[in-house]
């Protein structure tokens, strides 16, 4: 039993309430520091926790409780090598998010008071989904998720258009929310044939006790409230809108670890749990994740505003996430796994850099931003370069190695599916990192390089602050991504082996 | 069949006949009056189930009491006293059709219960003052006394809804 | 006595009262269809109270109870019928449609919230 | 020494320069972070150069689901080699950049690249693992990338920066897909381990078709050959020293050293050699044609590239090792030249159009001698080196034509030969319009400083001595992969004759049309030939539009599909509502019935369900 995963979920739902108490002609002013304080405190946990798990064969740090017994629901938590790189990008992220509000980066319509609370709670929730291992907890941290998002992008987004904001956030919440009843359905399906919410013991057990039948409704119900989250095409289009309308912070988290929850669940609960429905599925989800990524590629290409554009991206490469989990193979959910961390690092620079772009030009069209960036905010101007290189998949920097490795699943599927299939999608998928380069090299090439338009402002001393650790994390997970795959690879290896 | 129940039948169709004419007729006065009818002879069915005292209870409160009310309400509410036309909604048909069904449900569901069953009359216990008062004031003391509560509040309530609010204000 | 007797003449009573509730216009009337099916219960009880011979007279005293709250509750409707007929003119029940969920509904809401807040209406 | 120096010298002298910024020590500390990786590289690949040792030194390990991923050098005589090539050349063109770029403002982003392609090139010649060589091979790309767009403010360098980047990286995903099937066949990502799999006939014929196949689409892409070449010749508007690195020196070079590499899988797959073989053969020829209709020095030099990386595949293309490793280094040498002596002239003039220059020879005495010398290589004159490696590349193909019979040998030695007369055409015209004849446009200021023209001459004389490798094959073949030696006199002489025959019709038709373009004798042909046989129209027509197309289309299937999906999700929840408000009119009297209904309906239903 131990205590540091409820610390680690208990710290940012009780730093939410600091804000919220303090005294209000203060609030507002304070927010953004103590946002930093209890995230940064938060962060300072989860690497603990990670000193405490990182490298260790099996469920770390373990603990239980009977919540509702009647129900067979249980406090159960703990981490993995799954779960526990999620977790730090997760701290790590709203850490930044909240150091992005220091001095005047805060929203302009103000509430920075309720946001950073809003934010910390967001936060409670995506690291109690990710160490739940209770099904039903799982649920109930999957949901806490929604409801913030909801008043952030609502309330903070994009403040010319009050409509479209609103209307952008109720669609996320909609499609997400009937996503999970899905969800909710396929776990109690579960829970009536093995009589059990315990992640690992149904991890144990394979799918033993459960009908094929059953397998396969509760496989798609799951599978669906997860997709609708990861998301997966066709029901990936909450997002662009959910993305463009948010505010910068709201679009970090959003791209960076809230879809990663989708992606995550597939791993922790669709795999492992209901294996022979997965089996029966994948051979569609690889489909569907093979055409998400030559469509959100190719409506990169004719997308004129910045932050739908790195929207769409998130479309094609949760293709590839999906891709390589729909392989079944522990390689192509390494690659999952690898990609979702470089997404979350990569994606997220991106939106810091797209919400840095919008705070100068008041728009993000890249008509409005004009050429020469280069010359105009030339760290800003590098910063977008490397990035946009590290989002096509360079070799030598993050985002390479996770698609690499699901393409990899893609070419020799586990058995018993389809491998043709699969190739095509592989060859697919390719295609589509083809015109994932295509699109960024034209970002770069319409508003970094040219005669520069007019004058611009350089990046700020805090922006630098938070670009650069994401920055030196994708370059170093590009050159040694050695380093996660040590701890995702065992994790994989059992999960997909069935048992502890 | 015994006069008790030729007495007894008779008095039904009174009591049903005079009760569908209190929801048929276009004289809403003409209603109560109707009314005053079937609860007489419903006063007269419970004499013959033996039970006397609430025979008396039901001529003095209902038949008294009750339609009078009726009666200075309709009065109040400035009813015409001549037939009218349009005293039933537009809802007439389902209602109708709904209280068929009603009817049939309840008679078919009893007589398939009760086809057989006699009451027993020549020695019950008449209900008369006295035993029903023994009963009322020593099994069923602490409810009547909660209905007491009960009338008073009611008679409360009356007083209050019914007082004009143009003097009173809110 | 066949108790086929009291139990169907009340049955037929209670669905003229159903009638009577469902199809009258005026709400006097209702409420004498309301009373209709009152009786019927009671000549039920007392039918039972001869047929069980209860000795502690349970239908009997019922069906007092029962004729004292439907007094009461006549008491009562009354008043709200006289109180509806002061406001409205009228006390015909399908024309009172405060409950409905229209437009002119949320309207009147909107002008209620005004008067007691001040702040003009439909602020959501 | 272990051989990660010479990957990290350069990366650490990229961190340094970027940290430096715009002073003007920049470029001085990039040209000693050169020459320390230099001498790293003349440490490390000496005493393997010429030897049939090999070592191997084990970096880590990556886990991957499958076969780890090892990440490994290994030190050989073919890396030696390359990575003396590639320190050489990339150290005598940082040399040589700190005068062209004196007056750059961009000079610390462009000397941190250079040297970061540095790195990206030496992992690809040490590395031991396929997915390691990838990592440096795209760095490589986007290197490449970035340099084509140094001058960013000019539309062409953005278009063919871009255009390199895609292509080589469409290419790419081929090779990606080539590691697959090879990691998969052998049970290993290692290189060594895919040749000996193919060496001792572990891997099936087939196996080693696709894989290879895949691999050849990378390289196809990486060194310009058809049908991906057009990115090449576009990639000119970058400057000029990273002309002479990058696109002809070493880069793309390294399809070939990659096929060099794998060349058991090759042996093992008659099919992928034949593919090879129509490749070369139609580009090289090709290529040259182009070549002869460019009014610009380094599109002419681009194309001549292309062409010279042909001769190479021609060689391996029929089993000829070690005269496609020989050619590779002497084209290495010449080529670099010739683009350094180019960025010479343009620096001078200040163009590179072939239009403004003529009578250079006075001017620019250095560039000129040695520039020449770059010409005889590239035309095949003997004594320079470029005449040996061309008649190896020639010898080993008509071994092949004359003695297998094959009609791989007999296309390429014709295709060869006729390349021969071409190159000696388009070589002389270039060299008589640059330096003979009258002045037509700019006279030249001054001759380049010393920092410019110590690498000319270093080249100049690299160039006419490296004939002498000849004598000596087990330096480029030190495992005798390939039998046979790589002179080969009456085919000397033969070609000899044609090349001399070759430069004096064209000398004289440039005498004849008074010292203009002898490359208008073609006529309507010659403007065909400067379009590119419209290739790139092709493409834009076949490839980029339609693309382009299918983008808006998905926008618009998202617009008009998918979303009418969610809002129609949104009205029909409203029509719901309306329909079940209108049930909710007030009339107390329907909400009375609805009860009593139901309430019947659930006595009934219990009445029957409940016997």
């Amino acid at each position: 039993m131990s205590w540091l995963l409820p610390a680690l979920v208990a710290v940012p739902a009780l730093g939410a309430l600091v804000p919220l108490v303090w005294p209000r002609a203060e609030a507002d002013r304070v927010a953004p520091a103590v946002g930093v304080a209890v995230s940064g405190a938060a962060f300072v946990v989860s690497l603990v926790v990670a000193a405490a798990a990182w490298g260790r064969d099996g469920m770390r740090l373990e603990s239980e409780a009977a919540w509702i017994p009647s129900l067979d629901v249980f406090w159960r938590v703990g981490v993995d090598g799954v779960s526990l790189p999620l977790v730090l990008l997760t701290t790590l992220l709203t850490l930044l998010c909240m150091v992005s509000l220091l001095r005047g980066g805060g929203p302009e319509c103000g509430g920075e008071r309720n946001l950073v609370a809003t934010l910390l709670l967001l936060e409670t929730g995506v690291l109690g989904t990710f160490v739940a291992l209770d099904l039903v907890l799982f649920f109930l941290f999957f949901e806490v998720v929604l409801i913030p998002m909801w008043f952030v992008i609502a309330v903070w987004g994009d403040r010319h258009d009050a409509a479209g904001r609103r209307r952008a956030a109720t669609v996320f919440l909609l499609l997400t929310v009937i996503g999970s009843a899905l969800m909710l359905v396929g776990f109690l399906l579960v829970h009536a044939e093995t009589g059990t919410f315990d992640l690992l013991v149904l991890a144990e057990r394979g799918g033993l006790g459960m009908s094929a039948q059953t397998q396969l409704f509760a496989a798609l119900a799951i599978g669906l409230g997860l997709a609708v989250k990861a998301p997966m095409w066709p029901l990936h289009i909450w997002l662009p809108d959910a993305h463009a309308k948010a505010p910068t912070v709201g679009s970090v988290l959003l791209a960076g670890v809230l879809l990663k929850m989708g992606t995550y669940g597939f791993v922790r609960v669709w795999l492992p749990v209901v294996p022979d429905g997965a089996r029966q599925l994948a051979p569609y989800l690889a489909c569907l994740a093979a055409v998400g990524i030559v469509y959100g590629s190719l409506a990169c290409l004719a997308q004129s505003d910045f932050k739908r554009l790195v929207a769409y991206s998130s479309v094609g490469h949760m293709g590839f996430v999906l891709l390589g989990i729909a392989s079944m193979t522990p390689v192509g959910v390494n690659g999952a796994l690898v990609a979702n961390i470089a997404h979350g690092l990569i994606t997220g620079l991106l939106f810091f850099l797209a919400g840095a772009l919008k705070d100068r030009y008041d728009s993000a069209e890249l008509t409005v931003i004009g050429r020469g960036l280069y010359a105009r905010s030339p760290r800003l101007a590098v910063f977008l370069a490397v990035a946009a290189f590290a989002s096509l998949g360079l070799p030598g920097l993050a985002g390479f190695w996770g698609e690499m490795l699901a393409l990899l699943g893609a070419f020799d599927p586990a058995e018993g599916l389809p491998r043709v299939t699969f190739l095509v999608c592989m060859v697919v998928g390719g295609v589509g990192a083809v015109l994932t380069a295509a699109y960024f090299v034209h970002v770069v090439r319409r508003i970094c390089q040219g005669e520069p338009a007019s004058p611009g402002t350089e990046a700020t001393s805090v922006e630098l602050a938070v670009w650069a650790p994401l920055l030196v994390l994708t370059v170093l997970l590009g050159v040694v991504p050695g380093v996660l795959l040590a701890v995702t690879d065992p994790a994989v290896q059992t999960l997909l082996g069935g048992g502890r | 069949m015994s006069a008790v129940e030729v007495l007894f039948a008779l008095l039904g169709l009174v009591a049903v006949g005079s009760a569908l004419l209190v929801v048929t007729t276009a004289r809403l006065v003409h209603a109560a009056l109707w009314l005053v009818v079937t609860l007489g002879a419903l006063a007269g069915c419970y004499l013959l189930l033996a039970a006397e005292f609430v025979a008396w209870v039901q001529v003095l409160i209902y038949v008294g009491a009750v339609v009078v009310l009726l009666l200075f309400a309709l009065m109040l509410t400035r009813a015409p006293t001549a037939a009218e036309a349009g005293t039933v909604t537009a809802n007439r048909p389902l209602a109708a059709g709904l209280a068929v069904l009603v009817a049939a449900a309840l008679v078919s569901s009893l007589v398939a219960g009760f086809r057989d069953v006699r009451i027993d009359l020549d020695d019950s216990v008449v209900g008369s003052a006295e035993t029903t008062g023994e009963a009322l004031f020593t099994s069923w003391v602490l409810p009547f006394e909660v209905l007491s509560v009960l009338l008073l509040a009611a008679l409360v309530g009356a007083i209050v809804l019914s007082r004009s609010t143009r003097g009173g204000g809110r | 006595m066949l108790l086929l007797f009291p139990l169907v003449v009340s049955a037929l009573l209670f669905s003229i009262g159903v009638y009577g509730v469902l199809a009258r216009r005026n709400a006097v009337l209702v409420l004498m269809g309301v009373e209709l099916m009152l009786n019927a219960v009671n000549l039920n009880l007392v039918a039972f109270d001869t047929y069980l011979r209860d000795v502690v007279h349970s239908g009997q005293v019922l069906t007092l109870f029962v004729i004292a709250v439907a007094a009461a509750e006549l008491g009562l409707g009354l008043a709200i019928v006289l109180m509806i007929f002061r406001s409205h003119q009228h006390i015909d029940i399908d024309r009172l449609r405060e409950l409905s969920d229209s437009d002119a509904a949320d309207e009147a809401i909107a002008r209620d919230h005004q008067i007691w807040t001040g702040v003009a209406g439909g602020e959501r | 020494m272990n051989p990660a120096w010479v990957i990290a010298l350069p990366a650490v002298g990229a961190l340094v320069v970027l940290g430096l910024g715009t002073r003007a020590a920049t470029g001085w500390v990039g040209a000693a972070f050169g020459l320390v990786t230099w001498l790293a590289g003349l440490w490390v690949a000496l005493p393997y150069v010429g030897s049939a040792e090999s070592e191997r030194h084990v970096l880590g390990e990556m886990a991957t689901g499958v076969a780890p991923i090892e990440v490994a050098l290994t030190v050989d005589g073919l890396a030696a080699l390359l990575v003396l090539l590639a320190t050489t050349v990339a150290f005598l063109v940082l040399l040589y950049s700190v005068s062209y770029l004196r007056d750059e403002p961009r000079r610390a982003t462009y000397t941190a690249l250079v040297l970061l392609f540095t790195t990206a090139m030496a992992t690809v010649v040490l590395a031991d693992d396929l997915f390691v060589l990838l990592v440096g091979w795209e760095v490589m790309g986007a290197c490449s990338y970035f340099l084509i767009g140094h001058y960013w403010e000019r539309p062409d360098a953005r278009a063919g920066a871009v255009k390199a980047f895609l292509l080589t990286r469409l290419g790419d995903i081929g090779f990606l897909f080539g590691i697959f099937v090879l990691g998969t066949a052998t049970g290993s990502w290692s290189i060594g381990a895919a040749n000996e799999s193919a060496a001792s006939g572990a891997m099936s014929t087939s196996q080693a078709t696709v894989a290879m196949l895949l691999v050849l689409c990378g390289v196809v892409g990486k060194s310009a050959q058809f049908p991906l070449h057009t990115w090449l010749p576009d990639a000119m508007p970058g400057p000029t020293p990273i002309s002479a690195l990058i696109h002809a020196a070493t880069m793309v070079a390294a399809g070939v050293y990659l096929v060099a590499r794998l060349d058991d899988v090759m042996a093992a797959s008659p099919v992928a050699r034949s593919v090879l073989a129509v490749i070369a053969a139609v580009t090289m020829l090709g290529a040259a044609l182009f070549a002869v209709a460019q009014d610009d020095l380094k599109r002419v030099l681009a194309w001549s590239t292309v062409s010279q990386l042909a001769y190479m595949f021609a060689a391996l293309a029929v089993g000829g090792y070690a005269a496609g490793v020989y050619h590779l280094l002497s084209h290495g040498a010449f080529k670099a030249l010739l683009f350094l002596a180019a960025g010479s002239v343009a620096h001078a003039i200040g163009t590179t159009a072939m239009t403004e220059m003529g009578g250079l020879r006075r001017a620019l005495p250095v560039t000129f001698w040695t520039m020449t010398v770059g010409f005889a290589a590239l035309a095949g004159l003997p004594p320079v080196v470029g005449f040996f490696s061309k008649d190896a590349v020639l010898g080993v193909v008509s071994e092949e034509a004359f003695q297998h019979a094959s009609w791989q040998g007999w296309l390429l030695l014709v295709s060869g030969l006729l390349t021969v007369v071409v190159t000696a055409a388009y070589s002389i015209r270039a060299w008589l319009l640059v330096f003979c004849g009258e002045a037509r446009g700019a006279r030249p200021q001054h001759e380049a400083p010393w920092s410019m023209r110590a690498p000319l001459v270093l080249l100049a004389l690299a160039s006419l001595a490296g004939g002498v490798l000849v004598l000596t094959p087990d330096l480029v073949d030190p495992l005798g992969r390939t039998e046979g030696e790589l002179v080969h006199p009456v085919l000397a002489a033969v070609t000899t004759v044609v090349l001399l025959v070759t430069l004096l019709l064209t000398y004289a038709e440039w005498w004849r049309v008074d010292g203009l373009d002898p490359a208008e004798r073609f006529g309507p042909t010659r403007r065909l030939l400067h379009r590119e046989l419209g290739f790139d129209r092709a493409y834009d027509l076949g490839i980029a539009l339609p693309t382009w197309a299918l983008a808006r289309t998905v926008v618009a299937t998202d617009r008009d599909v998918v979303e009418p999906y969610v809002r129609g999700a949104g009205t029909g929840a409203r029509w719901l509502g309306l329909g079940l408000r209108w049930l909710q009119r007030g009339n107390v009297q329907v909400y009375v019935t609805a009860v009593v209904a139901g309430g019947l309906l659930l006595g009934l239903g219990a009445g029957w369900l409940v016997p």
